[in-house]
């Protein structure tokens, strides 16, 4: 196996604050790595940076071998590297349907010429690009919200169109960001295995951020646990979880300053 | 009278209803905590005591005063701070007119207050007239509990305090909480490391999904299997 | 010595007058900028405005009789200053405040200001007409020359315009020690900073909206007073003045009122040099040597139709090269 | 079906409203004031694709307006033989070659950092050269323009029909926008509107000193008809006719803007305004579809323009103002309904209609209130009475702007949002 993203020394500050902290990791290719951490370790600052939206101060991202640092997030599209966010960015004032419709790119229609003198191509293609959003929607669920504009949608379903998104169109990188936060149990459990589908019969890497471990544990290996804006360690999810370093800094370990542990006890002799 | 008392709280962000029925007490000089999952409305509840979200129902009472739905401005005269979980600095000001600034409510002499403030987190006083946007993350956080204390709060609401920052400063950031409960402020914090938070905690608050669900003193949470299986991470 | 005494007449002097007024104006658009976060259109015809309102007071003053060690326009300058601020606040109350309640997005806040800029001019020339006029009212305009040795020609300046530099520095000084002194300057960099943990830190956001609103419409009363008694009350200033202003606003960086001071002298001075007649200084050159080139009657490096084409050009290459500015304001 | 039975009561009462005043103000009137309203059509058509589809906001309007008029002017007006006789087109032909060696300077200077020379070398080089252009450009500009207003009183045009002179005026005014919507677009919407107010301000200081160019404040007149003039069919057919024209373009503009609305383009247009960072990691060059629609728009606001000044047969470039041909503008979008075409439509015609029809009404009001002033009071009425009374229609225009803001921010056909299966 191979890297599809290399982050080297990769740094990110805003004013004096150090979000990331010379960073570096890959991403295999093939693989679904997870990304872990406590709030605040500067998870997401990598995530937009991989993603483009935001800049490193320095350091360099590689995406399948190729220097895409500072590239913006539309060019990383044309690579073939999708994101979903983390609080949900549907287009509100349309339409699921077309929420979805809009994603893949050289449509014909979307150039005025294309638009104004090409009307029979743009309709076959329309309709291919339906069926194909129709076919998303199925597979998530969620055809019955197709004419509903997209800002109406609860929390959950603004989750999955963001997944769905990703599906419109051949990625070879997907990074999920905390997609699980607000879907329900048994959706979850399919999201998981189409996730899992996607990779193991379409070859799509991904590389997730996510807070609920059992979807860490079900899908990724391996784990990358970044603290204090750099990587900590990384492994197996078995290995990350009997790490005494990474159950201090993540879980919570055992409280190791003496007044901490002085006054934990005083609390515990309260009556 | 418990010092600070919220019955039935629901609210949320616009349409949207983050909080569920939430009730919560706290006598005064209590560490409260609130854990759970991400997603399960802990920094929402600061938010809602704090006005800065829609109450849709459910009351809230501090100090034998209806605060339910005051605009955030106006707690400051309840003697209620807060240090927001990001951006809890003015970036630009000074470390000395940050605390200035926490003190703008106040009419009275507050030098001592200030001193005291010093002399709680020393390194802000050999840095009291550089921008707090040049300071590190860790001297950043004393400036924001500095600033907070400036009000001589009865009540100080903390998230997060220890989100980004590394393992070790976390057990620093916990001494300092404990300092501040020392000198008689009651703390209501929401935490991420909730083992290391329940531990100092006189009373812990296990939310999900915008409802409460455990309340117990800090130990005995952290001693309930149930709790320990489903919120702490095995 | 004749040409240098031009020079210094025409250009540094010239440079330094309508720097100043630009300063002026735009403290009030960087701290509008900077704590309600839009660019505020109706700047320039709230100068007009406070000239106008100071026009009227003055009229009345003279018809009555009244006179004293100044020109009255210039004595009624503190009412006029109160007067402007508290339109200003009313403008605000009337017109942004319920937008910003309804959490309408900035740039409708801008359209509302043109709406008000547009309101305003039409006002002004509704009462004023659009004839220009003098706010000197039966009073000598006192000019101040001084000699320079070698020269026939003397450094002239008048009445108003030593008057517009020492209120200039006087505004300047005191917007200092206020923004860095007192409790509200605090709060107000405060809340251009955070506005959120400003609200949290207890600072009302709304009195903080007001003091910027006096502070803008005040100086904006004084620059437009100034430059009024300095040419003339013209109710056609608005945009023209508008884009000077918003280029010093922006060459200093937005949400920096020493920014904005530093902007506004070097647009002013920018405008004043292209402007400049550079073959008045050539000629002496070319008579040192023998005229050994020919000196052009006119070498400007900009016609002067053309002014407006300075700050519009400084706006752009500053876009171009430094959005943030000279003072490290933000982007927005 | 209810939105459409709302559009038609609307525009049959619009309807009424034109009988009624070619009714009561005569034909030949009311046929001006017509097609006067469909030019403005156009443009509202340009503006509500920049701020109702994309949210751009362009307070130049004037100036997309007049660069688009003096296109056509030079294009269509008849060729002046004085000027082509003279030494004239070989100074001004040297001027263009420096203009272009200048330009080629510029650009290389400014791409010098490929070349590895450090940041702020490529941006020192590259303003001094600009620097150097500008002087060299301008000094040699001076005197050809001063010989060409002396021997043959301006350029001329180039005598071309005047259908190239209206797609010369979009050509022109998409050029500009393209220069400025490159430098702006990238940044948020403030920026933009102060660019658009000092470009427009710049290109009316230019057409109105350039008179070696545009005959400056002497203005030029009269501009060729694409249609049979007055002298030949008669007042009534002539405008008639123009009116047919003028009517037929906006039809295939209208025509052409709803069909890119519905196609993929609309979409992803309005993707883009709903959510740039979705849009962009949606794979869309944000920046670059922005500056599509700003040319776009300025396209039509150019040709716009050309037809109305060529209909009123007369180029002046004082007679470009603020006021006419940019904010009435806006009142006629935000009023009509941003983002929806048929909304532009009903807000030019409404507005312009009130607008003409609002300068008779003022003055009558204001001589009441000067009769009354005099008679009650002894007032004496200052005698710039009139146009004082003229600057109340600027106030209403400022109010009805901040008014449609606050309470009716969507105008009175607003977009609609497409739920189709």
């Amino acid at each position: 196996m191979s890297a599809i993203i290399e982050v080297k020394s990769v740094s990110k500050r805003f004013g004096g604050f150090h979000a990331v902290n010379d960073c570096t990791l890959s991403v295999e290719k093939g693989s679904v790595t997870g990304l872990i951490g406590p709030n605040g370790a500067g998870k997401s600052t990598l995530f937009n940076m991989v993603a483009g939206t935001l800049e490193p101060t320095s350091g360099t991202i590689l995406f399948d071998g190729e220097d895409v640092t500072g590239l913006p997030s539309h060019a990383l599209y044309k690579r073939r590297l999708l994101r979903t966010f983390q609080i949900a960015h549907e287009f509100s004032n349309m339409t699921v349907l077309e929420n979805l419709m809009m994603v893949p790119d050289n449509q014909t229609g979307e150039g005025l010429v294309g638009a104004w003198f090409m009307p029979g191509r743009v309709s076959r293609e329309e309709e291919a690009i339906r069926r194909k959003a129709e076919e998303v929607l199925d597979f998530l669920k969620i055809t019955h919200v197709k004419t509903e504009l997209a800002g109406n949608l609860s929390g959950g379903q603004k989750k999955l169109l963001e997944l769905g998104r990703t599906m419109m169109t051949d990625a070879k990188v997907v990074l999920l960001d905390e997609i699980a936060a607000g879907v329900n149990r048994t959706l979850l459990n399919d999201l998981a295995s189409n996730i899992e589908r996607l990779n193991r019969e379409l070859g799509y890497t991904f590389f997730v951020i996510e807070h609920d471990m059992d979807l860490i544990a079900r899908l990724c290996d391996p784990v990358i646990v970044m603290a204090a804006g750099s990587v900590m360690t990384q492994g197996h999810i078995a290995e990350i979880q009997n790490d005494p370093r990474v159950i201090e800094a993540y879980f919570g370990g055992s409280p190791t300053g003496n007044a901490t542990v002085a006054h934990a006890n005083q609390v515990e002799a309260r009556p | 009278m418990s010092l600070l008392e919220i019955r039935n709280l629901h609210a949320g962000y616009g349409q949207m209803t983050i909080l569920k029925g939430i009730d919560m007490t706290l006598e005064a000089g209590e560490i409260g905590v609130i854990v759970g999952p991400n997603g399960a409305g802990k920094s929402t509840t600061l938010k809602a005591i704090f006005g800065m979200l829609n109450i849709t129902e459910g009351s809230i009472h501090f100090d034998g005063h209806d605060i339910t739905g005051i605009s955030p401005e106006k707690l400051a005269a309840h003697k209620i701070a807060m240090v927001p979980q990001e951006h809890n600095v003015f970036a630009t000001l000074t470390v000395h007119e940050n605390l200035e600034m926490g003190a703008y409510t106040r009419r009275d002499d507050y030098s001592r207050v200030m001193d005291e403030v010093y002399e709680i987190f020393p390194p802000l006083k050999d840095k009291r007239r550089q921008a707090a946007g040049e300071l590190s993350g860790g001297q950043r956080q004393m400036v924001a509990f500095g600033r907070a204390l400036m009000i001589e709060p009865k009540l100080i609401l903390l998230d997060e305090p220890t989100a980004g920052l590394s393992p070790m400063y976390m057990s620093e950031i916990f001494d300092r909480v404990i300092a501040i409960n020392k000198l008689g402020v009651t703390v209501a914090m929401v935490e991420q490391n909730a083992k290391q938070a329940l531990a100092i905690a006189h009373k812990g608050f296990v939310l999900a999904n915008g409802q409460n669900s455990y309340t117990d003193t800090g130990r005995a949470l952290l001693d309930n299997p149930e709790v320990a299986k489903s919120f702490l991470g095995g | 010595m004749n040409e240098l005494v031009f020079f210094i007449n025409k250009g540094i002097l010239a440079g330094a007058i309508i720097g100043s007024i630009y300063a002026l104006g735009a403290i009030g658009v960087t701290l509008i900028f900077g704590i309600l976060r839009f660019a505020h259109f109706a700047h320039g015809d709230m100068m007009t405005l406070g000239a106008f309102i100071a026009y009227v007071l003055a009229a009345a003053l003279a018809a009555a009789g009244f006179a004293g060690p100044l020109p009255i326009a210039m004595m009624v300058l503190p009412i006029v200053m109160i007067l402007t601020a508290g339109i200003s606040i009313g403008i605000d109350r009337t017109f942004y405040q319920p937008l910003r309640r309804s959490g309408a997005k900035g740039i409708v806040l801008v359209m509302a200001s043109i709406g008000v800029t547009l309101m305003l001019q039409g006002l002004i020339r509704l009462f004023a007409g659009p004839s220009s006029r003098e706010l000197y009212f039966n009073e000598p305009k006192d000019i101040f020359r001084i000699e320079v040795p070698g020269a026939n020609q003397m450094i002239t300046v008048t009445e108003p315009q030593l008057a517009l530099f020492i209120v200039t520095l006087i505004s300047v000084i005191a917007l200092h020690y206020f923004l860095s002194r007192s409790r509200l300057g605090k709060a107000m960099r405060a809340v251009s900073d955070n506005p959120s943990l400003a609200q949290v830190t207890g600072i009302s956001i709304e009195t903080v909206v007001r003091a910027t609103w006096i502070i803008g419409g005040g100086l904006a009363a004084l620059a437009g007073t100034m430059l009024a008694l300095d040419v003339s009350l013209k109710p056609d200033l608005s945009f023209n003045i508008l884009l000077p202003i918003f280029a010093a606003t922006i060459v200093g960086g937005i949400g920096q009122p020493y920014g904005a001071i530093a902007g506004g002298f070097v647009v002013g001075y920018a405008e004043t040099l292209a402007v400049f007649n550079w073959s008045v200084l050539l000629r002496p050159i070319a008579r040192w040597t023998d005229n050994a080139f020919e000196v052009p009657a006119s070498l400007a490096i900009v016609p002067t139709d053309y002014k407006l084409m300075v700050p519009f050009v400084l706006l752009i290459l500053i876009l171009i090269y430094r959005p943030t500015g000279i003072f490290k304001g933000r982007v927005l | 079906m209810t939105d459409n039975r709302r559009d038609l009561l609307l525009f049959a009462g619009l309807g009424v409203l034109f009988a009624i005043i070619f009714y009561t103000q005569g034909t030949a009137y009311s046929l001006r004031v017509t097609v006067e309203a469909l030019c403005y059509a156009m443009i509202a058509f340009g503006l509500s694709l920049q701020w109702g589809t994309a949210g751009l906001f362009n307070v130049g309007i004037m100036g997309f307006i007049a660069a688009g008029a003096f296109a056509s002017l030079f294009v269509t007006f008849p060729v002046n033989q004085a000027f082509w006789d003279s030494e004239g087109p070989a100074m001004l032909g040297d001027v263009l070659v420096k203009v272009a060696i200048g330009a080629a300077a510029v650009f290389a200077a400014s791409r010098s950092g490929k070349i590895g020379l450090p940041k702020p070398l490529v941006t020192f080089l590259t303003l001094v050269t600009l620097a150097v252009a500008y002087l060299v450009v301008s000094a040699s500009l001076d005197p050809t323009a001063r010989y060409i207003e002396r021997e043959a009183g301006f350029v001329g045009g180039l005598g071309l029909p005047v259908y190239f002179g209206w797609a010369a005026a979009g050509i022109v005014a998409g050029a500009i926008a393209w220069v400025v919507g490159k430098i702006c677009l990238g940044l948020r919407s403030d920026y933009l509107a102060i660019a658009t107010l000092g470009i427009a301000q710049i290109i009316k200081t230019f057409l109105k000193n350039a008179d070696w160019l545009t005959r400056g404040t002497q203005t030029v007149s009269p501009l060729p008809w694409p249609v049979p003039g007055a002298a030949e069919v008669g007042f009534t057919a002539a405008r008639a006719s123009y009116l047919v024209l003028t009517a037929v373009m906006l039809v295939i503009v209208y025509m052409l803007l709803q069909r890119v609305y519905h196609a993929p383009w609309g979409r992803m247009m309005r993707a883009i305004r709903d959510n740039e960072d979705a849009a962009s990691a949606m794979g869309k060059d944000v920046t670059k579809r922005r500056l599509e629609i700003f040319v776009f728009g300025c396209v039509l606001m150019g040709i716009g323009g050309a037809t109305l000044i060529h209909f009123n047969t007369i180029f002046d470039p004082n007679g470009f103002v603020d006021l006419n041909h940019t904010f009435l503008i806006w009142v006629m979008v935000i009023l009509g309904g941003p983002g929806n075409n048929r909304g532009a439509i009903f807000g030019a015609l409404l507005v312009y209609v009130i607008w003409t029809m609002s300068e008779p009404v003022t003055l009558v009001i204001f001589d009441y209130i000067r009769t009354i002033g005099r008679d009650m009071f002894g007032w004496q009425a200052p005698a710039d009475l009139n146009s004082r009374a003229l600057a109340m229609r600027v106030f209403v225009i400022g109010l009805t702007i901040t008014m449609v803001l606050r309470f009716a921010p969507k105008g009175v056909i607003p977009e609609r949002l497409s739920r189709k299966a």
